[in-house]
């Protein structure tokens, strides 16, 4: 357990170099600080002078190895764009992602997997039918575009629901939350809806065929004959085996959507970490990006931590052996 | 009169994807009365399970009842809808699943599973249905009932999963438990308790069986009355021992001649089969007798020896467990002579494969082990040629027919592909020499082309035979070569293995759980108990009267069957 | 499956394998959707690659382009008489044109990449799973490396280093593609490898790259046949997006990604057609190449396929 | 889910009622302000949100605001006349020590970064209080150009930070003897957002921001009761946001979607011919540019008759009203010919014949092949006018490959000059010569000319009027300079005006837009009908 935990840790270690190489690298080649921050009117000499402030006058490896030595030392810098400590920068910003993120996964699991279950049990319904191609259509509309569409529909049309922005939020604890709060939840939709969608195609997928391979095990035919009510074989002997995979998928998927919701937090103009991400690339702010990357790795080591944990929860036959 | 269970000229059939229709049942009729334990018998492919779920409304369902019915009391079930069954699943008819270990849902706690079946069929609730179930469980004897309740199946014995699952079956006191192979996936000792204890539950609650089994020592020793299926249709059928001891029909005959016999020895079955009879087969001997290409050492020293010889696998730590050890083999030390057969016999777990595996060097012994073949030390053998060499000598059957081949692969080119690789023999040499090859074990050379899956587990593992034979080999390791297969072939197979022995004057180490293969197949007999050798020494002597408790407790449980036949 | 093995049990009758075609006609056999799906994709497939001979207007001839046919309304004229079935864009591109071209790059990249990420997720998965030790942790840490590393900062290095151009947003996509498949084909051939035709190979001396080419990847390979189709319309997507954020393929050579991304500028005016019809010919496709790939793998499930 | 939807519902309810009330505008911007500290911070989005709260001496219009008037006592001295009677948020009084703090605090560099307005101050020596109402500014050089750069130097009051009493001393440092200045959380706390404008801080959050009416401005008082500012990027979102009612005005919606508002009742938009002209940059270096290539190895760009016919191949009314549904005005010079100074030039001429004629005559009858770089995220439309001059040049017969990147990857290559030909659009505070004397001075420290020219041109004509320009303080005869070095550079055309943008403002159908040329958005441009 332990000596598994202490390899799993060195391997991470190991990810958050080359992914703070790599990310160093990548911004060096892509942009330039100083030409993205000067404004024109500012003299040669101007711009040397923002460079040694901006400390990107130094070779790329000497600049490697400060932030190296300060980030051991838990100082992961200072926004070239904001001039902000970049720590606080993002962690400002996480909840917004984390409520999107959940309520999304949430929407997809309450949603994707009853319709799984039920097209695995009915394979050869007209509904089922139905249902798989709606799934097909929704994961093959372009998340952009569907964003716009939503917005056009609910935002535009039916003037139900805020085009963008986060509303009003509730202090919890020292965070700003929406989820306690009318307005806040109502901004929340349609951003969540869009991140929903995909999930709610992969997980009814998921569900289905976990659904129709589990029904064919040994142990459902037993449970019939042992005359279980057909409720009960569902919710006990089906639902809990088709969940680990489940799980499992879901795990990693939330992290997706925790790291890389730029597209949907750009076009809802939703402040989270995501487009923050965006923005950061874009504005050459190559602290922001180091740092939010190097979480980002963190942040998926953990989350196949946790999710091997709950795997062996839900799996006795991990648990116990 | 009226029977408990009338099974009425019923016919299954079962549409293929390839269009054809495949009957499973043919025309079966079946009987049985109140507390009567009747057997029905066959090999796969008999439909005898059909039989089974077609009582319980377990069909598949593409599955489509042709003709005739089954009725319960006189009321006919066999066309009732999934709802109309509820009545009659686990409250009259219990059922006893062919492998306990995936019968019992693996993410659900025994006490859970059993809790719901009672709570399915009796009022009992809470306490008294808790109580109840520990009842069952010490009725079916498992032992510490009640703290089995919170554990999970894995975690349990096969036997004890197989009790439980009685236990589930008994729960609502049904008039027939339908045991369909309730002892396949069990060690033999353990298969003669769990019997005993069927037999008693049977008795006391005066419960009708019909028993599903392939194995006629089973069936000798629990059933009335038994019925023998082939291919879905009735071979014959009458209470046991006129039946086994005096079968009218060839099948049977042949049956009873394939059930290899612990107490004496024959030198071949009585069934069709062995090497092929052509002039392929004798092209085949003769590539296979070409020898010149390989170094032949003839004098009195063993071929093979194998001195403390251990074997610890360790599983890596995950989230949840630490690093697990686990001692496969625990010092063990033979020879193997020129041309003899040593077997290795024991339970499952003993560790006997896993020494075969590392003659073959699939395994790498713990260190401090010495390994000589052909007055070669294995564990010196650095240069690739000299490890090509040597697997080129020795070879394996594999146990699974259904693993061991290629899928992707032809019969031929599984046969032929290795040796085409090292450049023993050309492209054209070698189609010719898989037909050959295929003829000698006994295929029609015409299946060259044929995919693995078109093949039954018998051929497939004539095919791994033929395989293993194109190295021209010393020595063969045969790992349970036969377990996965039914009586007939088995016998036809073992002929065929001692044709070739004779013929080719191979030597081999022969790995099975059932002894009395073993003492039909061997010279000389290892037995293992959990990674020790317990007892050696020649199989008369071994397998006759034993020196070891172990041993003995071994033959004691072998269920035999004792009308002899002439 | 019981029936299933007692089919393979009982004596077959001497019959040939069946030939490609055979087993084709057997996958699509009584499922009308999957055979429309079969169709659209073999139509789209013929648009894409004829489009040049069938497309009204070059749309990537700048030089044919005329900013005073711009926004025309489906169906209008353009000033050399060209009829504009689909209407035009603000450049004056004729939709029709540019979604039969947008088809062809769309296509050309999604396929592309794909198949050239899978070839290589593909090998490195056997690799990890035949090798074991440090090359699997390496091969496997690099997927996880992968999964946490931004597509778009990617697609923005190769565009900063390379400059822009359909094969930069293939090298992206390729570098997208290629680690789930990594990760799929290692769990298949780990499973594989427990079996004993791969012992039987050891057994015979073969060396470790036979045992991959023959025997490990004919039998892990078709999960990831299976998925396939699927990451092609994610790839399609993908590329999408990429155009969206602006790093995409070059704006003079629009793929129906882009396309649609322009189109979105204008869909609040009311401009419907300049993004409606490119993202109804992406959405058709993608339901195509899906609906062929779901019957697929229905096929391919062993538990479905016994009962077919 | 059931929850949220009953929600949902009430919130719909809730909707109807919305928007009508406006005593607080809210306002959507197209990018976040970046701080409520005035200096740290360039930027049409964070000016606009900061002049709501703080002045300066002299107004947007170049005009005084917090001052009353200056004498120029040497071309390097200037004193500047306080208005008196103006207060800060807090009640203090706005005196000249205000003044001098605020420069300090312009030069003091937080967290050893500079504020990024900082260059503006350069070339002053030194800044004196006179008296109470009075400033005095010295520069080493002549620097006429002060006047207009004194609106960056927003005026904060010296009781913000932890000042000693008495008298400030100015230096460069920005030290001045101030043992400390409020920090970034000070001002987004509001503690040290103090200023003098016509609003109040209230709370600024990550993408939005709140502010109340000042009730005792020292000028007209806004009728608005405060200010709310979210902050949009996405187009399309923030103009859906409008219609949908979140906001009463937008900035910067996309030429595309106002089009939609033909004709709506409920929404209506404005717009302003903006400062910025938008013009490709061509090297002319005799050398050759990068991604420029001629058959003959010859350099192209070199040659005045190959960039007057690239000039000339250009319909540039075809864009303004086509791409811009003539929310655009055609250039004619590399300043907004309305702007203050603008000398009088003639329309550009549009003649695809002639410039191909030209093109044969410079000696390249075949054309040459010229890559054209252009911003993707940049400009509004910009990459459709870029590909409609790569339209336009192609039918010439020059071979044209566009290649457009995302700004931050454009400006690395452009700084790099790596470009031969690109399109960019500058703006500028300071009247029609600033951006030229940028863009095609020939470069020269002192006067920081040319520090930006990225066409490598040098003309004695030109930088003979740019530097007279750059030290004449009377204002007419700074504007003939101005006229003289326009129409050289036109002559030559180192870069081809294309056209000027407009500031597009869509807004609820009640209200009326006075819009502005520096692109900003303010409360003060907005009012009932």
């Amino acid at each position: 357990m332990l000596s598994f935990v202490l390899r799993r840790l060195g391997q991470s270690g190991v990810l958050v170099l080359i992914m703070s190489i790599l990310v160093f690298v990548g911004m060096y080649v892509v942009s330039d600080p100083v030409a993205v921050l000067a404004s024109d009117d500012f003299t040669e000499e101007d711009r040397i002078a923002l460079a040694s402030e901006l400390g990107v006058d130094r070779p790329l490896m000497v600049q490697y190895f400060s932030f190296l030595s300060n980030m051991v030392r838990g100082d992961f810098g200072t926004s070239f764009v904001y001039n902000k400590p970049v720590l606080p920068l993002i962690v400002e910003r996480l909840p917004a992602t984390l409520e999107v993120a959940f309520l999304a996964i949430g929407i997809g699991l309450c949603v994707g997997v009853p319709l799984g279950i039920y097209s695995g049990l009915n394979r050869k319904r007209k509904s089922t039918k139905t249902i798989s191609f709606l799934t097909t259509v929704g994961y093959s509309i372009p998340n952009f575009w569907q964003a716009l569409l939503l917005i056009l529909v609910f935002a535009v049309w039916l003037k139900v629901l805020p085009a963008s922005g986060r509303g009003d939020t509730t202090m919890l604890f020292g965070i700003e939350l929406s989820f306690f709060n009318v307005d806040g939840l109502r901004h929340m939709l349609l951003p969540a809806i869009n991140l929903a969608i995909y999930k709610i195609c992969m997980q009814t997928r998921l569900a289905r065929s976990g659904t129709q391979e589990v029904m064919f095990q040994d142990y459902m035919t037993f449970a019939r004959a042992k005359g279980i009510p057909r409720p009960r074989l569902i919710r006990r002997h089906l639902l809990r085996n088709i969940m680990i995979p489940i799980v499992t998928i879901t795990g990693l998927e939330l992290g997706g959507l925790i790291a890389f919701s730029t597209v949907t937090e750009t076009v809802f103009s939703w402040p989270g970490i995501g487009k923050l991400l965006l923005d950061s690339i874009h504005h050459a702010d190559r602290p922001v990006v180091v740092a939010y990357l190097i979480l980002i790795v963190m942040m998926f080591v953990v989350i196949n931590f946790v999710v091997d944990v709950l795997y062996a929860l839900l799996d006795p036959r991990i648990r116990y052996t | 009169m009226n029977n408990l269970i009338t099974v009425n000229d019923l016919t299954i059939a079962y549409p293929m994807s390839d269009g054809e229709i495949f009957r499973a049942l043919n025309n079966i009729s079946v009987e049985v009365n109140r507390g009567q334990i009747v057997g029905v018998v066959g090999e796969s492919g008999a439909g005898k399970s059909t039989i089974g779920k077609t009582a319980l409304g377990l069909l598949d369902e593409n599955a489509i009842i042709e003709g005739g019915s089954v009725s319960l009391e006189g009321e006919k079930i066999s066309n009732l809808s999934e709802a109309g069954f509820a009545p009659i699943r686990g409250k009259r008819i219990g059922y006893i699943y062919q492998n306990p270990m995936t019968a019992l849902n693996p993410v659900l706690t025994i006490g859970e599973q059993l809790l719901e079946t009672i709570e399915a069929h009796t009022d009992k609730r809470g306490n008294a249905a808790k109580a109840y179930a520990i009842e069952l469980l010490e009725q079916a004897e498992v032992p510490e009932a009640e703290d089995r309740l919170s554990k999970y199946p894995h975690q349990l014995s096969g036997g004890l999963c197989q009790r439980i699952v009685f236990a589930i079956a008994i729960c609502a006191r049904p008039d027939l438990i339908i045991a369909d192979e309730p002892t396949t996936a069990l060690d033999v000792t353990v298969q003669k308790a769990v019997l005993d204890t069927l037999k008693k539950l049977a008795k006391q609650d005066n419960i009708a069986i019909i028993l599903i089994t392939h194995d006629m020592g089973v069936v000798a020793e629990m059933c009335d009355y038994v019925y023998v299926l082939r291919y879905g249709g009735m071979v014959e059928h009458g209470p046991t021992e006129q039946v086994l001891a005096h079968p009218s029909k060839d099948y049977s005959r042949e049956l009873m001649a394939a059930i290899p016999r612990i107490d004496k020895k024959v030198d071949r079955f009585a069934v069709p089969g062995g090497m092929g009879k052509s002039a392929d087969r004798d092209r085949a001997l003769a590539f296979l007798l070409r020898r010149e290409d390989r170094n032949v050492i003839v004098d009195d020293k063993p071929l093979l020896t194998a001195r403390n010889l251990s074997k610890t696998f360790v599983t890596p730590a995950t989230v949840v467990s630490a690093e697990k050890v686990f001692k496969a083999v625990d010092d063990v030390s033979f020879d193997v002579s020129h041309g003899e057969t040593l077997g290795i016999v024991g339970e499952s777990g003993s560790g006997k494969s896993t020494v075969g595996r590392m003659v073959l060097g699939l395994h790498q012994p713990d260190e401090g082990y010495e390994l000589t073949y052909r007055a070669q030390d294995l564990s010196s053998l650095k240069s690739r040629a000299e490890r090509l060499a040597l697997s080129k000598s020795m070879q394996c059957i594999f146990q699974d027919p259904y693993s061991s081949l290629n899928p992707r692969m032809s019969a031929g080119e599984n046969i032929t592909h290795a040796i085409k690789a090292h450049g023993t023999v050309g492209r054209t040499e070698a189609h010719e020499l898989a037909g050959d090859l295929m003829e000698l074990v006994g295929l029609p050379r015409g299946n060259v082309r044929k995919m693995p899956h078109a093949f039954s587990g018998g051929e497939r593992q004539r095919i791994g035979i033929a395989r293993a034979l194109s190295f021209r080999p010393d020595f063969l390791f045969c790992d349970e070569p036969t377990s996965a297969l039914d009586v007939t072939v088995q016998a036809e197979l073992l002929n065929l293995m001692k044709d070739l022995q004779s013929t080719l004057g191979l030597t081999m180490l022969f790995v099975s759980h059932d002894l009395a293969v073993v003492r039909q197949m061997c010279d000389r007999v290892l037995v293992m108990k959990a990674g020790q050798v317990v007892e050696s020494g020649d199989c008369d002597k071994v397998l006759v009267d034993p020196d070891h408790p172990y041993t003995q407790g071994l033959l004691q449980a072998m269920p035999r069957f004792s009308f002899d036949m002439g | 499956m019981e029936t299933a093995v007692e089919h393979t049990m009982t004596p077959k009758p001497d019959k040939p394998e069946p030939t490609m075609w055979e087993r084709f006609r057997k996958v699509f056999k009584g499922h009308p959707m999957a055979i429309a799906g079969l169709i659209g994709v073999t139509l789209f497939i013929l648009t894409a690659v004829f489009a040049p001979f069938i497309a009204p207007q070059n749309p990537y001839d700048l030089a044919k382009l005329d900013i005073l046919d711009g926004l025309l309304p489906p169906g209008s004229r353009l000033y050399d008489g060209t009829y504009s079935a689909m209407g035009t864009d603000a450049l004056g591109r004729d939709i029709l044109s540019g979604v039969m071209y947008g088809l062809r790059i769309s296509l050309f990249v999604a396929f592309t990449a794909v198949l050239v990420g899978s070839t290589i997720g593909v090998l490195l998965g056997l690799l990890a799973a035949l090798r074991g030790g440090w090359v699997e942790t390496i091969i496997m840490r690099a997927v996880d490396l992968k999964i946490s590393f931004p597509g778009i900062l990617l697609a923005l290095m190769l565009l900063a280093i390379f400059g822009t151009g359909v094969d930069k947003v293939i090298y992206a996509l390729i570098i997208g593609a290629w680690a789930s498949k990594a990760r799929l084909v290692r769990a298949v051939a780990l499973s594989e490898m427990k079996k004993e035709y791969i012992d039987a190979a050891r057994l015979a001396g073969l060396s470790d790259f036979r045992i991959m080419t023959r025997f490990l990847l004919p039998n892990s390979i078709s999960p990831v046949l299976v998925v396939l189709p699927m990451s092609i319309s994610g790839a399609i997507g993908a590329e999408a997006t990429l155009s969206f954020l602006g790093v995409g393929v070059p704006i003079t050579e629009p793929s129906l990604g882009l396309l649609i991304a322009n189109g979105n500028d204008y869909l609040l005016s009311g401009k419907w057609w300049i993004s409606i019809f490119p993202g109804a010919v992406l959405v058709a496709m993608v339901l195509c190449i899906n609906v062929v790939s779901d019957r697929l793998r229905d096929h391919a499930n062993p538990y479905l396929r016994a009962k077919d | 889910m059931k929850k949220t939807l009953t929600t949902l519902a009430a919130a719909a309810a809730l909707m109807v009622g919305g928007g009508a009330q406006a005593e607080v505008l809210r306002m959507a911007y197209s990018s976040a302000p970046r701080s409520v500290d005035p200096y740290p911070f360039g930027g049409a989005t964070t000016a606009g949100y900061k002049e709501h709260i703080y002045e300066a001496l002299v107004g947007h219009d170049d005009q005084p605001l917090l001052s009353t008037g200056w004498t120029w006592n040497s071309p390097t001295s200037l004193t500047v006349h306080l208005r008196e009677g103006v207060s800060f948020h807090n009640g203090e009084p706005f005196t000249a020590r205000d003044v001098v703090y605020s420069a300090c605090r312009m030069m003091f560099k937080i967290d050893d970064k500079r504020n990024l307005l900082t260059s503006s101050m350069g070339p002053l020596t030194d800044v004196v209080a006179e008296g109470d109402h009075a400033v005095r500014f010295e520069t080493k050089n002549p620097y006429p150009l002060w006047i207009q750069k004194m609106k960056f130097l927003s005026i904060l009051s010296a009781s913000g930070g932890d000042v000693p009493d008495g008298p400030i001393t100015y230096d460069a440092t920005g030290d001045c003897g101030i043992t400390a200045y409020p920090t970034r959380d000070d001002f987004e706390n509001g503690d040290a957002a103090i200023g003098t404008g016509p609003f109040k801080h209230v709370s600024f959050a990550k993408e939005f921001a709140v502010m109340e009416r000042n009730d005792d401005y020292w000028g007209e008082a806004s009728k608005w009761e405060g200010v709310e500012i979210s902050s949009v990027s996405n187009s399309g979102a923030r103009f859906a946001g409008l219609l949908a009612g979140d906001y009463d005005l937008i900035e910067n919606p996309t030429n595309e979607d106002i089009t939609a508002l033909d004709g709506d009742d409920d929404f209506d938009f404005s717009g302003k011919p903006a400062w910025r002209t938008m013009f490709v940059v061509l090297d002319v270096n005799a050398e050759g540019a990068p991604g420029v290539t001629a058959a003959d190895g010859s350099a192209p760009l070199a040659n005045a008759k190959v960039r007057h016919a690239m000039s000339l191949a250009i319909n540039r009314d075809a864009i303004t009203d086509r791409l811009f549904g003539g929310n655009a005005t055609p250039a004619n010079q590399y300043a907004p010919s309305y702007r203050a100074g603008a000398p009088e030039m003639p329309a550009l001429e549009y003649d695809a014949d002639k410039a191909k004629a030209l093109l044969a005559e410079a000696g390249y009858p075949d054309g040459f092949t010229l890559q054209f770089n252009a911003p993707s995220d940049r400009y509004p439309n910009g990459t459709r006018v870029a590909q409609a001059l790569a339209q336009y040049w192609s039918r010439i017969g020059i071979t044209v490959e566009l290649n457009t990147q995302p700004w931050s990857v454009f400006a690395k290559a452009r700084r790099a000059r790596e470009m031969g030909a690109f399109f960019y659009g500058w703006g500028h505070p300071q009247g029609p010569a600033q951006m030229i004397s940028f863009a095609f001075a020939t470069r020269d420290k002192d006067l920081g000319l040319g520090s930006s020219n990225y066409s490598n041109y040098s003309s004695e004509a030109f930088d003979a009027a740019i530097k007279a320009w750059a030290v004449e303080t009377d204002a007419a005869k700074a504007d003939e300079h101005v006229g003289n070095a326009m129409r050289a550079a036109m002559a030559d055309m180192p870069g081809i005006p294309v056209y000027y943008t407009h500031s597009l403002w869509a807004h609820r159908a009640d209200l009326t837009v006075d819009g502005r040329q520096d692109e900003r958005t303010s409360a003060f441009m907005v009012s009932y009908k």
